[in-house]
Order: structure tokens, then C-alpha cells, then sequence
């Protein structure tokens, strides 16, 4: 048998064999989880972060890395459990705004060549702070809508499996297959020979970062719809957890290497990891401690696959 | 008859001593009670960082488990609606205590905060008829507890007027962050006559004015022995005057016995009030013995404590 | 070609002048390319080619002087205007998107690539390119340019430089097309830019390869310290006229090389069979062997294998055994945010440091040595590498590898885009290291170098599959041994040709 | 020289051209009464960021990716196992900072045989070793809070001339960060690898063994943080290092040290760490809600990066 596998593929494999391996050992610790339900249960808050996930990627391609993620997620949540559902209006025009605010942000960074840490860094607090104002003790309602999404039971496959089934074609298609997608990937790899083509740099930044604001527009809706309502500090674990699922899914931090199914993966793998560890039932003083070990094995079993599948080359 | 029942605890955090004292003060009533065959099992759960949608994951998860009955110390009132629905429509009892969720289908254990703030601005009333500056310690921002105990200290100012709040800062209820936050805005502040907390950060409030050379203005103190140690050390040099206020982290225990009495088929009420824990200036000596050294002042609860909160909730 | 001098110009430079702080780079430059004329430009490192091409493609705005394409200026001078009117550019650095595909980096490449089908339309392009320059290529273009060998990633961008998607390409700059392409594929390039210019295409050709220029060019320009010195057409030059006029002192090619047969002692280095096939790998003192064969078939490998296998990862050994000329400058070659200096001094901060202190005023002393000695044109050694032309920052990394003290000096195609003058006396500085005993391995893609060799090994497809040695080191041997297969274990076919 | 020199000088002036702007407003509000309480506070504090953050520095010098997560964890740990270790035995301050330090090379260690053997990006690498280090702290003391030994307490709380102690340990651990990046050949060789692996590698550097190297740094620096940081405050907490993990970056990059690597600055962390506290006890003196409070510290730190590298990037 022989394939031809691009690096893109390979670069998916891997991702997605972690994937089916750490399900397995879900399925056996658990086998309650291999249900309709159970896979609901098991993937629902998945949802929110995989969109997240998909954001930082997008940010990730054009080089940058987005800190303030989980605070603008939060911000979002907050603007959609307060004015959403009573003044859908202005709750739609900050929401805007906010992917406008993204898109000056690009702006900024590139024309002023600052550092992206930096500066999302600092709209953390921003984002933060807002999410503050807006909400100063958690409370607020999800809008009916974002509800009735998130709690749809869809005939044979939980809501869960196809929201990010839906969401990994998308965003394939935007990232990998469109000429948006081949252009934000293109400053990624080579900011100076994009430029020399003639093609506006500010404008591919400025609209991968809207476009990333819109993914996590969407997170934070998402998010409200699953848990209700929502407070200032709701998904401040996003920021880490997005760029963590980039890197398992194979992304890479520079250089426009990105792969939005495998973010998509990562994301999921990332959710699944967390319940692994409740079904194992470790003492309450390591359980912390085995999340960063469940992180570890994940990307161990990525380093032996990786191997496997350089000797498959090598031969 | 529960003997068949699994209880598990759901914790969204583990960072400081009155959360490990929850813990253990879980395992020491819970691994009892299962001992003996009260309940099948009680398993402490707890997420890695402070964050709701981890623990509505880590919730999820406990349906999918089997669990009979899930006891909640909550990241957030309300984020955690979602996952509470969820367990409570898979027939599961949901209790929370602590940090409690809005959640109409669980049951409530709850401190009451607003009150907690009150009293403190009580104490000072009594004890500076005058009144005075305050300067305010906050908890983190956002945080339901930190805007619940600061409501209440902001009522208990409206009704005492001769107290004026001159400076507010968020410690995070972390003792290192709290006085960095002091030490920042004391230079700025006229004299101080007393510091509000939010129990526990009386210490670092003490020693950053101690490091600023400012005379020491009645701080209201948490529940850990080094605060209590602190104030017995300042009691016996210049009998120095303050109370304490906190929550007693054994009320982790309170929620498992009500949880297996709702398994057990009593009826209870959705919302139960514990009280906090108060210490004065003549039981100190008292609660300063029994609390563990470096740990904190605490109360373990049995089950007839619990039937007790119970029925005088009816 | 005095036929098309009537034609109206592609590009008409007038009087331009660039420069970068206090370096002049352009000093009044005046080029006309007319329809159906290859230029050739040449000239020392640093002579101002790349500049005054940067200003034709309109990524540079000249600080005086002005540019007219096909007549007209431009209302403004860009980039896009430069595109608009049929002027593509290949560039001494290669400037594809290495994590994007081939057919990906079309469409960056071209904006006129639109369209739900731009993909199908971008492979017919590209293919029917690749095929039409380089026939027998064997590039696939669903790959990543990154996955692609050096000379691949060259050959790709040329072709998407003369790729035609519903614009015609009018004038192609080719700023050294060949210094990473083998002999064969090089040919294959200068044959299409003929017939190019046959069809009525212009082409701007820089390199330093006079050779090529000659048989290519139907102009020739002649560039010195950002002036054109000459202009004159391609016939009038020989290729000693091109070097006076470029104004470097070459010394006659000195062919006589005395036959040094030195396998006597012990092998200084030496390797197995790369993955089992093929022959082993040897190096004496003293020697000077050549890696020669087609481009991207091990070459660079060995040199990395040898230099990983002698140098420490966690230590660094007190006595350096192999020291590294890099051939790719930016991905293993130069630091960007450093001086010249510091540069050129990293490999052998050990000589220049007490205690681990480095001591400035021996680095700069070091510094200023190597300067003298290979003649790196520049100001203050504490101007930032970048600043330098493409050829003096081979220098800067030839300096480095040579005032390391180890014995043996591995050079991954050190001489790309290095001009003539300063080749000669690099091949000085080579020849009498070489009799004080030092050893060179050399991987290089001109053949003039691998003839310098003592003995040259011929790859490929990543085994050696010949040794070459004296005077059997020839073009014709070496092609011939190129397309050897290699043999599985040690059976070899040593020498097979010799 | 003149072209490093303004090189050198330009990224750091900024972090302290703001601090002291901060610092004025902040003793407007009391017409200058709170000047010397102030200053004093803020190097306090700040010494804490510095010893971190310098670091963080050198691990973010060595290029993009390059982040150690680890570091809260580690104070945390090396703060509550010193302390209990100490007890409040004066005699065995010493041993305790020896343990701080080696609990800082195991803690290293543990970050880079993550990166290595796994060959995962150092961000997701420490972000692991942070959860682990984080469970052995609570195991080994479960919150209990132990009283560091008097000497000790004294020494980090009081001053010399009116400078606290812990300052003048962080001014001396900087000017060795300093030498060592400026004069050594360790310095140059981060750099190097800062601004490319394979081009360091090629020109003999012995990259791992400098990486190797530096994740320890930086885990021993964190470490030497937690154990002066506890005995500050009065005992260990679990979430004591909690603060540290945003800071220890922000520091870094306000400093003026390039994100992507190759190119550090130790000066800038001292501004940019007296900055970040006096921008809080600023707002919080002006005695702003905690959401404006936030927007404007996010707001400021934008402010003072725009500044400070609009000047830096001005094209000859
Ligand atoms: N980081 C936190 N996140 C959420 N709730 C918290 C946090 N820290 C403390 N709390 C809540 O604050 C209340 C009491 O905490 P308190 O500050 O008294 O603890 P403590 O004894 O001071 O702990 P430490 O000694 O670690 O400071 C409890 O309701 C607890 O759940
Ligand atoms: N970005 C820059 N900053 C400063 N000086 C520059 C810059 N680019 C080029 N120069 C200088 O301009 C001059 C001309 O450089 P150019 O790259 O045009 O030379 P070249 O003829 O292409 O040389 P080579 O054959 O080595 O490529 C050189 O002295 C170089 O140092
Ligand atoms: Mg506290
Ligand atoms: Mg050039």
C-alpha cells in the first residue's frame, strides 16, 4: 500500500490518532461515555474552546499570538448574557465594534512592527476590565437563541461531534483552501515576498484578525449558551488552552504553519484529556499535577507517532 | 438507607489553606462516613485553575460517572447553570455550599456574605464610636463572595457615617497580593483607622503597615493561626483589640451529610444558612488552641449538626 | 539588436540614486532595457545590482532619478506599477512562502489568479512552466516549498517568475538565477532565456558566472560602487575585458595544480556509507575534497552529518575539530540582529575571551585582520550584518569559519553569489591553508571550484558513487559519475572512472 | 560603539521615562507627602519582579517560543518546601536557600527534558511542569503556613540607607545578569541561538547544553524569588506565585527585550517592574473601580510599548 502522504496530512495523522487513542481509553475507563449522550456530555464545553482554538490559529498564521484571548472571550460572554438577549441591538453593535478593535489591533502591530505579546498582553487587561464594567458580579442571561443551539439534540449525532465537524470544514476551507486563507498563510511564511508580490500586508492582517475576533465572538456565545450566563472571569483559561490546542494539532508559533482541522482535534483532545483524568480518580493532591501529565503523554504519544511515521518515510 | 450511594465533591480550587483545609477536612468526615458504610463512596474532585468551565466540564464528567448526589464549592453562581441542569435532569442531587450556584434545582448552603461585611463595620462602630478612615481589602474582582462581603461593608458604612472608606484595594484573598496592594496605596492615605477585610488577609495588611512605620489601626482578621497568632502576640505586648470573621472551610462536611440526607429521602429545603466564624477578643485564646499550627481555625460538622441546620431551616 | 533599439523601452532608469544611511548604494544609475534584449549585469559584491533592480521592481523608491515603464512614469512608483506593466523578479534570496505549496505560492504571487478554479488554473501554469524551463524536472506542486531541496525551490520560483496567467510577463529580472542550480539545470535556464528573448521578452541578468553572462547576454552592463561603468553589447566583451572592466585584478586561472596524493597517514574524517549504500567517506590532512554531483543529491548532508558528528550539542570541546561555512545565509548562516562583528567573531569567541569575558579590543583586532584579508566592503565592522550585500555576508561567514582553529573547514557552497575578484583570493587563502596542513571539504555546484579539488566525491541520490582524484577530476567524468546508481553495501565501484 | 550605545540606551529609557510619570501623579494626590513611602514600597515589590523577570529574560531571549510557565509554580513550591524545611531556626536560613537553589536545578531540569525529549514547544513543555510542580507543593504542606526564621523576616523586610534589603539583592543579581549577557561568551551565545538555531548550531555553538543551562537559570532565579518572597510576607501561601506568572512576562517585554529573541535588556526590567506596581497603587490611590482600573493599566501598557518602539524601529 502506498500512499502518498503531503505534510499537511501527516502533519493532521497524528493529531487525530491521539485523538482516537485517548477516546479508547475514555471509552474503557467509562463506557457509559460511548453514547449518545455520553458524547454530548463528554465534548459540549469542547465547543466554545474549539472555536477559541480556531482564533488563536488564525492569529498564529499571521505569526502574532493572541494573550488576550480568554479575556476577550470572557468580554464576549459577558456583553452576550447581558445585552443579547434585552437590547439585541447595541449587544450586536459592541460585538462589532469589538471585531473592528481587532482589526485596528492588527493594524497597529504591523504598521508600528510592535510585538503582538505585547500589546494583546495589554488589551488582556483591557478586555478585562470591560468585562468588569459590564458585569461586576456574575449573573446575566444567554440568549434564547445561543440556548436553543447549544442543547439542539440533532438525530444521530450529538450536537457536540457536529458542531466541530462543522467548524473544521469551515475553517479548512477559509484557512486552507481560499485565497484569503493562502494569502494570511503567506505573510505567516514569508512576510517579504507576499509584500513584493504587491499585495497589501495591513489589509491581510487586519483581516486575519477580524476574522479571529469573529471566531471568538462566537466562543463566547457559544460558551453563554452552554452555561447560562456568565461572569468577568468565565474563560480566562481560554488564552492558554487555545494555544495549546494549536500546538497539538501540529500549528507551529511562526513561520504560517497552521492546520485548522488538527486545531480542531487539539481542542478536542485537550477537553477529552480533562475528563481522562476525572474517570482515573487520582488523589486530590496530584490531580493537578496529572493534568500537566496528561498534557505530557498526549505529546509524547505525538513524538512516537512522529517517529513511527519518519520510519515509514525513511524506508 | 444510603449505604449504596456515591457522593462525589466537585472543588474549582486548591490554591490556598482554606481550601486545603476543605479538602482535608472532607476526607477525614467523608472517609469515615464510608467506612462505616454511611455512604459507597465520596470522591474529591478538584480543577487546576479557578475556572468555571472547567468545573462545568469536571461536572459532566461526574454525570457520566454515576454519582447519586454532587456537592459543589462553585467558580461562579451562575456559570455553572448549564452543568447543574444537566446533572439535576440525570436525577442527580446537586448541593452547593460555599460558592453557591442560582441554579433553582440544587440545594444552597450558604454563608451570608452581605451580613459578614456588616458585622465588621459593626465591631467598628462599637469600638470607634467616632469613626474614621477605612481602608478596604477586597477579594478578586469579579467574584461573587469579593461583591457580595463588600456590598455588605458598604451598608454597614451607609448606616455608620462617621466612617469614610478612603481607600479600596483587591488582595485577591492572596496574602502576597494584598500587600503589595497596601503598600501601594498607603503612602497616599491619611491615618487609617481601621482595615475591613474580607477574612484572611489581615496579616499582610498588618505587616505592610508595619513596614510603612504607621501605627497599626484595628484590623479585622480571617481565620489562619498566623493572624490569630499575630493578634494573640499584639494582645499579651498592648492589648491590642479585633475580632475575626471567616467562613469555617469544614463546611465542605455540612454539604456531604445534607446531600445523604436528601439521598436518604428527607425533606429539605433548597436554601440552608450556616453561620460564620466569629472570634473575639475573649474566645481567642481558645480557638487559637485548637487551630493546627499554620493551618486554620475551623469546625467540622457531624450528621446531627446537619440535621440540626436542617430542621431550623423548616 | 540594434533592431529593437527603436522599440519603446520596457524600463527606463534615469539618473537614479539610493542610499541607505551613509552608504551610497546607487550613485546615478541610467539603464534603458529595451523588448527582446537580455542584460547582463555584473559587477563586484556589493556594486549596487541588487539595488538598482530593487528600484526596476519597484520595491525600492529611488531618493533621485526617475523610472518610466514602456515609456510612461508611473503616478506612483510601487510595487503594483512595477507588476502592472509585466516586470517580475526572481531574487538573490529566495523569496517563495516556504509553508505554502507550489500552487499556493502562484496565486501569492500572482494576483491575477482569482477565481473559484484559481487552483486548477494555477497548476496548468506552473507545470507548463516547469516543463518548458526545466524538462525532466521532477517537482511535485502539491508539496510545500519548505519540502522542497534548495535548487528546487530556485527552480520553482523562476518558473512563476515567467509564468503567464493572463498577464504576460515583460521583463523578468534573474538576479543570480543559477548560483544554486547545478551545471545541467543551469543550462537548461540560460537555453530558455534565450529563446525568451528570441520571442520578445527582456531579462535583466545578474551573476557573477561571467561565463554564463557571455553566452546569455545580448548587452552587457557593467555596475562599480553603484555607477555603471560600461555598457556596451555583448560581443564586444571577452571575459578578461568583463574583469578589467569590473576593475578587479585576476590572476590567470592557474590550471596547473600540482597532484597532491596525501592518503597516506590516517583519514582525519571519515563517515560510513550514507544509509548503507554507496562508498564511505575519507578526508586526509591537508586535502582539499570536493562534493560535487547534481545539486540537493547528500551533498549537504554529509557536510551537516560530519559537523554534527565532530561538535558538541551540550559542551563545546575546548578544541574545535570541524569549523562550517554556510551556503543557505539566512536559515544557517547569519545573525540578523548582530554587527559584522559579532558575526564573524561567534565561532571563535573562545580565542578572543579570558574567562569566559570577551575581550572587545581582541575581537575588534580579529575583526579588523579578517577584514583587511578577505576585503569585506564596509565602513565600520559594527554596522549590522544586513547591511552588507548579499556576497560581502559570504565573506563575513568565510571569515568566521576560518579563524576558527580546527583542522578541518566543511563549506556547503560557500561561493554562492561571491564575485570574481574576491573568489580568486579566497581560492588563494584555500590553497595555502591547505599546504599548512588544514583540511577543506568542499561542496560546491560550479565546476570550476570542484576542479581545484584533490579529490572529489560524486553523489547520488544521497550515497557516494564515486571517487575521483588528479587529473580524472573533469566535467565529463564528474557528469557521468552523477548518474551512477549507487550499489547497496560495500561493493563499490571505487573509482569506477578513474 | 556610538550606534550600540543609542541602540542599548533607547528600548529602556521608555519603562522609566513612565514610571516616573506614574510616580508623579501618584504623589500629586498627596502634594508629594508620599514620596519616600512610596519609592520605598515600589522597590520593594519591584525587586520580587526583577528577580523573576530577569529570568523569564533569558529564557525569552532565546527565541520565539521560548517562555518558561513554570515559574509560579516554582515559587510556590521552593517557598512553602524552604520554609518548612527552615522550620524557624535561624541556623538553617543558609541550608534553606541552597535547597531554594536546588529545588530551582531539579525544577529546570524537569522543563528542559520536556522540551527535549518530547520536543514540544517550551510554552506547552512548562505549562505541564507548572501543574506538577503546583500538586507537590500542596503535597508537601497542604497550605500549612510556617513562620519564616526571624533573621530571615528582618533581613527582607528592613533596609540599608533607606533601601530595602530585597532591592539591593535584586540590584546585585541584575548587575551579574547584566555581565553575563554583555560581557561573556554564555551572553553572545544566547543570543546567537535567539535569533536562529540552525545558524548558531552550524557555527559551533553547544546549543543544548546553553538552553539547558538557561531553563535552569530561570527556574533557580524563580526559585531564590519564592524563597526571599515568603520570607517577606510572614510564610508561604499556594497561590503566592500565582501574580507572577503575567508579570514575569510583561516585565520582560515593557523592559524592551525583543519577544522575538536574540536581543534582551536588564535595565528595562527595573522600569518596567516599579512601573507596573505604581500604575496599580496609582489607580488604586485615584481610588478607581476595579474595571476602569484594569482598562487603564491594559490601556497604559499599550501606550508606553507604542512609544517606546515607534523610536526604536525610526529607520536610518
Ligand atoms: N482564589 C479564590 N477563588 C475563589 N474563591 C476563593 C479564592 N480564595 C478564597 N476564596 C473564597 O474566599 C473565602 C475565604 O477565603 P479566605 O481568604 O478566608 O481564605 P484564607 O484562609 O485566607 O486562605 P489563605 O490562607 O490561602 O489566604 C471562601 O469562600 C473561599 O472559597
Ligand atoms: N538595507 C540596506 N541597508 C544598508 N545598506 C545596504 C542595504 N542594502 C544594500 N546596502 C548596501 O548597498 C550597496 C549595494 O548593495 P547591493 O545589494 O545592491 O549589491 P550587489 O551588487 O547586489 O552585490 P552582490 O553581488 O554581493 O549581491 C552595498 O554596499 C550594500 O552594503
Ligand atoms: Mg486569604
Ligand atoms: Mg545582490
Amino acid at each position: 500500500m502506498k500512499i502518498n502522504l503531503s505534510t499537511d496530512s501527516v502533519r493532521l495523522l497524528i493529531p487525530a490518532l491521539s485523538l482516537i487513542v485517548l477516546l479508547c481509553a475514555v471509552f474503557y475507563l467509562q463506557p457509559r461515555a460511548m453514547s449518545y449522550t455520553g458524547l454530548n456530555l463528554l465534548f459540549n464545553l469542547a465547543v466554545p474552546i474549539t472555536l477559541a482554538t480556531i482564533a488563536q490559529m488564525l492569529i498564529m498564521t499571521v505569526n502574532d499570538l493572541d494573550l488576550s484571548m480568554g479575556a476577550f472571550v470572557s468580554f464576549v460572554a459577558c456583553v452576550a448574557a447581558t445585552f443579547l438577549p434585552t437590547a439585541p441591538l447595541i449587544g450586536t453593535i459592541i460585538l462589532l465594534a469589538a471585531i473592528a478593535a481587532y482589526a485596528v489591533l492588527g493594524v497597529v502591530i504591523h504598521v508600528r512592527q510592535l510585538p503582538s505579546i505585547v500589546v494583546t498582553l495589554g488589551m488582556s487587561f483591557v478586555w478585562g476590565g470591560l468585562a468588569v464594567l459590564i458585569l461586576p458580579s456574575p449573573g446575566g442571561q444567554a440568549p434564547v437563541w445561543a440556548r436553543w443551539i447549544m442543547t439542539s439534540k440533532p438525530p444521530l449525532m450529538p450536537m457536540a461531534i457536529v458542531a466541530s465537524i462543522i467548524i473544521a470544514v469551515i475553517t479548512h476551507f477559509i484557512v486552507m483552501r481560499s485565497s484569503f486563507g493562502v494569502l494570511i498563510r503567506g505573510v505567516g511564511g514569508n512576510t517579504r515576498s507576499v509584500e513584493r508580490a504587491g499585495w497589501s500586508i495591513i489589509s491581510a492582517r487586519a483581516g486575519a484578525y477580524a476574522l479571529a475576533a469573529s471566531f471568538a465572538v462566537l466562543a463566547g456565545i457559544a460558551l453563554v449558551g452552554l452555561t447560562t450566563s456568565a461572569d468577568a472571569n468565565i474563560a480566562l483559561r481560554y488564552t492558554l488552552l487555545s494555544i495549546a490546542g494549536v500546538i497539538l494539532g501540529g500549528g507551529e508559533f511562526v513561520g504560517g504553519r497552521v492546520s485548522p482541522i488538527g486545531a480542531v482535534i487539539g481542542a478536542l483532545t485537550l477537553t477529552l484529556a480533562g475528563s481522562f483524568l476525572s474517570f482515573l480518580r487520582i488523589s486530590p493532591d496530584w490531580q493537578i499535577g496529572a493534568q500537566g501529565a496528561i498534557l505530557i503523554v498526549v505529546l509524547a504519544l505525538r513524538l512516537f507517532l512522529n517517529r513511527l511515521e519518519k520510519r515509514e518515510k525513511g524506508r | 438507607d444510603t449505604s449504596g450511594k456515591k457522593i462525589a465533591l466537585s472543588n474549582n480550587y486548591a490554591g490556598n489553606s482554606w481550601r486545603q483545609a476543605m479538602l482535608t477536612s472532607w476526607e477525614k468526615i467523608t472517609g469515615e462516613a464510608v467506612k462505616t458504610g454511611v455512604v459507597a463512596a465520596a470522591d474529591a474532585f478538584t480543577t487546576a485553575e479557578n475556572q468555571a468551565t472547567e468545573q462545568a466540564a469536571q461536572i459532566q464528567n461526574m454525570i457520566l460517572q454515576g454519582y447519586d448526589a454532587i456537592v459543589i464549592n462553585a467558580a461562579s453562581p451562575t456559570a455553572l447553570n448549564g452543568a447543574v441542569k444537566e446533572a439535576c435532569d440525570a436525577g442527580i442531587t446537586v448541593v452547593s455550599f460555599d460558592g453557591i450556584v442560582t441554579e433553582p434545582c440544587a440545594w444552597r448552603i450558604a454563608v451570608d456574605f452581605k451580613e459578614m461585611g456588616r458585622s465588621e463595620v459593626e465591631y467598628l462602630a462599637k469600638r470607634l464610636p467616632q469613626g474614621g478612615n477605612v481602608l478596604e481589602i477586597r477579594g478578586l474582582a469579579g467574584v461573587f463572595v469579593d461583591d457580595a462581603i463588600s456590598g455588605g461593608i458598604h451598608e454597614g458604612v451607609a448606616k455608620y457615617p462617621q466612617f469614610k472608606i478612603a481607600g479600596s484595594v483587591h488582595g485577591d484573598w492572596a496574602q502576597d497580593v494584598a500587600q503589595r496592594a497596601v503598600a501601594g496605596i498607603l503612602p497616599s492615605l491619611p491615618e487609617i483607622a481601621a482595615v475591613v477585610t474580607q477574612g484572611g488577609d489581615g496579616y499582610g495588611a498588618a505587616q505592610a503597615f508595619a513596614a510603612a512605620k504607621r501605627p497599626t489601626p484595628i484590623i479585622i482578621m480571617g481565620n489562619r493561626q498566623d493572624e490569630l497568632a499575630w493578634w494573640k502576640e499584639q494582645k499579651d505586648a498592648n492589648g491590642y483589640e479585633t475580632m475575626s470573621v471567616s467562613i469555617a472551610p469544614g463546611v465542605s462536611t455540612l454539604a456531604f451529610w445534607v446531600a445523604q440526607q436528601i439521598l436518604d429521602g428527607k425533606e429539605v429545603k433548597k436554601d440552608l444558612v450556616v453561620p460564620f466564624l466569629r472570634i473575639d477578643q475573649d474566645n481567642l485564646e481558645a480557638n487559637l488552641e485548637k487551630t493546627p499550627k499554620g493551618g486554620v481555625a475551623n469546625v467540622e460538622y457531624t450528621l446531627e449538626d446537619a440535621q440540626a441546620v436542617i430542621n431550623s431551616a423548616k | 539588436m540594434t533592431g529593437s533599439s527603436h522599440l519603446v523601452p520596457v524600463v527606463e532608469a534615469q539618473g537614479v540614486k539610493v542610499s541607505f544611511g551613509a552608504v551610497r548604494a546607487l550613485a546615478g544609475v541610467d539603464l534603458v532595457i529595451r523588448p527582446g534584449e537580455c542584460v547582463g549585469l555584473v559587477g563586484h559584491n556589493g556594486a549596487g545590482k541588487s539595488t538598482i533592480v530593487n528600484v526596476i521592481n519597484g520595491g525600492l523608491s529611488p531618493h533621485e532619478g526617475t523610472i518610466a515603464y514602456e515609456g510612461e512614469a508611473p503616478g506612483r512608483h510601487g510595487i503594483a506599477s512595477a507588476r502592472n506593466h509585466g516586470v517580475r523578479c526572481v531574487f538573490q534570496e529566495l523569496s517563495l512562502c516556504p509553508n505554502l505549496t507550489v500552487i499556493e505560492n502562484m496565486r501569492v504571487m500572482h494576483r491575477a489568479l482569482n477565481g473559484w478554479n484559481w487552483r486548477s488554473k494555477a497548476v496548468a501554469a506552473i507545470t507548463g512552466k516547469l516543463g518548458e524551463i526545466f524538462p525532466g524536472h521532477r517537482i511535485d506542486c502539491s508539496r510545500a516549498v519548505g519540502d522542497l531541496s534548495i535548487a528546487e525551490r530556485q527552480m520553482v520560483e523562476i518558473a512563476t517568475a515567467f509564468a503567464d496567467v493572463g498577464q504576460k510577463p515583460k521583463l523578468v529580472i534573474l538576479d543570480e538565477p543559477t548560483s544554486s542550480l547545478d551545471a545541467s539545470l543551469a543550462e537548461q535556464l540560460l537555453a530558455h532565456v534565450r529563446t525568451y528573448v528570441v520571442g520578445g521578452g527582456s531579462i535583466i541578468f545578474i551573476s557573477h558566472i561571467l561565463g554564463e553572462v557571455l553566452s546569455t547576454a545580448t548587452r552587457i552592463v557593467v555596475m562599480k560602487d553603484g555607477r555603471v561603468v560600461a555598457d556596451r553589447a555583448a560581443g564586444e566583451f571577452t571575459q578578461a575585458k568583463l574583469v578589467q572592466a569590473m576593475g578587479s585584478v585576476v590572476a590567470e586561472k592557474k590550471d596547473a595544480r600540482a597532484a597532491r596524493v596525501l592518503k597516506s597517514t590516517a583519514p582525519i574524517l571519515s563517515l560510513p556509507p550514507r544509509g548503507g549504500r554507496g562508498m564511505p567517506f575519507e578526508a586526509f590532512s591537508g586535502e582539499i575534497v570536493g562534493l560535487a554531483g547534481l545539486s540537493g543529491h547528500g551533498q549537504t548532508d554529509t557536510l551537516v552529518d560530519l559537523f554534527h558528528s565532530h561538535s558538541g550539542n551540550w559542551l563545546q570541546r575546548s578544541n574545535p575539530a570541524v569549523a562550517f561555512v554556510a551556503g543557505d545565509r539566512g536559515y544557517n548562516g547569519t545573525f540578523p540582529l548582530w554587527s559584522i562583528l559579532k558575526n564573524m567573531s561567534i565561532a571563535s569567541l573562545g580565542d578572543v575571551s579570558r574567562a569566559t569575558f570577551v575581550d572587545s579590543g581582541h575581537e575588534a583586532e580579529l575583526g579588523e585582520q579578517w577584514k583587511r584579508k578577505i576585503e569585506i566592503r564596509t565602513q565600520d565592522m559594527d554596522n549590522g550584518i544586513l547591511s552588507l550585500s548579499g556576497g560581502n555576508q559570504q565573506k563575513v561567514l568565510f571569515a568566521r569559519a576560518l579563524a576558527v582553529r580546527a583542522p578541518v573547514v566543511l563549506m556547503d557552497d560557500p561561493m554562492r553569489g561571491v564575485d570574481i575578484g574576491t573568489k580568486q583570493e579566497v581560492y588563494g587563502i584555500l590553497r595555502s591553508e591547505a599546504e599548512k596542513g588544514r583540511t577543506f571539504i568542499w561542496y560546491s555546484t560550479e565546476m570550476e571550484e570542484v576542479c581545484i579539488c584533490d579529490r572529489v566525491y560524486v553523489f547520488n541520490a544521497g550515497a557516494i558513487v564515486a571517487e575521483l582524484t588528479g587529473s580524472d577530476i573533469s566535467e565529463d567524468n564528474i557528469l557521468a559519475a552523477s548518474f551512477t546508481e549507487a550499489v547497496a553495501s560495500k561493493a563499490v565501484i571505487g573509482g569506477s572512472i578513474a | 560603539m556610538n550606534a550600540l550605545r543609542s541602540l542599548v540606551l533607547k528600548p529602556w529609557i521608555w519603562s522609566f521615562v513612565a514610571t516616573v510619570i506614574v510616580w508623579l501623579i501618584t504623589i500629586m494626590f498627596t502634594g508629594g507627602a508620599s514620596a519616600a513611602g512610596l519609592s520605598q514600597a515600589a522597590f520593594t515589590f519591584a525587586a520580587f519582579s526583577v528577580i523573576v523577570g530577569i529570568g523569564q529574560m533569558f529564557v525569552i531571549t532565546l527565541g520565539p517560543g521560548n517562555i518558561d510557565l513554570s515559574v509560579p509554580a516554582m515559587i510556590t513550591l521552593s517557598g512553602t518546601v524552604t520554609l518548612k524545611l527552615m522550620g524557624v531556626d535561624n541556623a538553617l536560613i543558609l541550608p534553606g536557600l541552597a535547597i531554594a537553589i536546588g529545588l530551582g536545578v531539579a525544577v529546570g531540569i524537569g522543563n528542559y527534558a520536556f522540551i527535549k525529549l518530547l520536543r514540544i514547544p517550551p510554552i506547552i513543555a512548562t505549562l505541564s511542569m507548572s501543574f506538577i510542580v503546583q500538586s507537590m507543593a500542596i503535597w508537601t504542606n497542604r497550605g500549612i503556613r510556617i513562620k519564616p526564621p526571624a533573621l530571615l523576616a528582618d533581613f527582607t523586610t528592613s533596609t540599608l540607607w533607606g533601601v530595602p534589603n530585597v532591592a539591593l539583592v535584586a540590584f546585585v543579581l541584575s548587575v551579574i545578569a547584566w555581565v553575563l549577557l554583555q560581557k561573556t561568551v554564555y551572553g553572545r551565545w544566547i543570543s546567537a541561538i535567539g535569533q536562529s538555531i540552525p545558524a548558531a548550531r552550524m557555527a559551533g555553538i553547544p546549543v543544548d547544553g546553553v538552553r539547558f543551562a538557561t531553563y535552569v537559570l530561570c527556574a533557580v532565579l524563580a526559585s531564590i524569588c519564592g524563597y526571599m518572597l515568603a520570607s517577606f510576607s510572614g510564610g508561604a501561601a499556594l497561590n503566592m506565585g500565582s501574580e507572577y506568572l503575567l508579570m514575569s512576562i510583561a516585565v520582560v517585554v515593557i523592559g524592551g527585550t525583543a519577544v522575538a529573541g536574540g536581543d534582551s535588556n536588564v535595565p528595562g526590567i527595573w522600569g518596567a517592574s516599579l512601573f507596573l506596581f505604581l500604575v496599580v497603587s496609582m489607580l488604586n490611590t485615584y481610588g478607581l473601580g476595579a474595571g476602569i482600573r484594569l482598562v487603564m493599566t491594559g490601556v497604559i501598557i499599550i501606550a508606553v510599548i507604542m512609544v517606546a518602539s515607534g523610536r526604536k524601529r525610526g529607520r536610518a
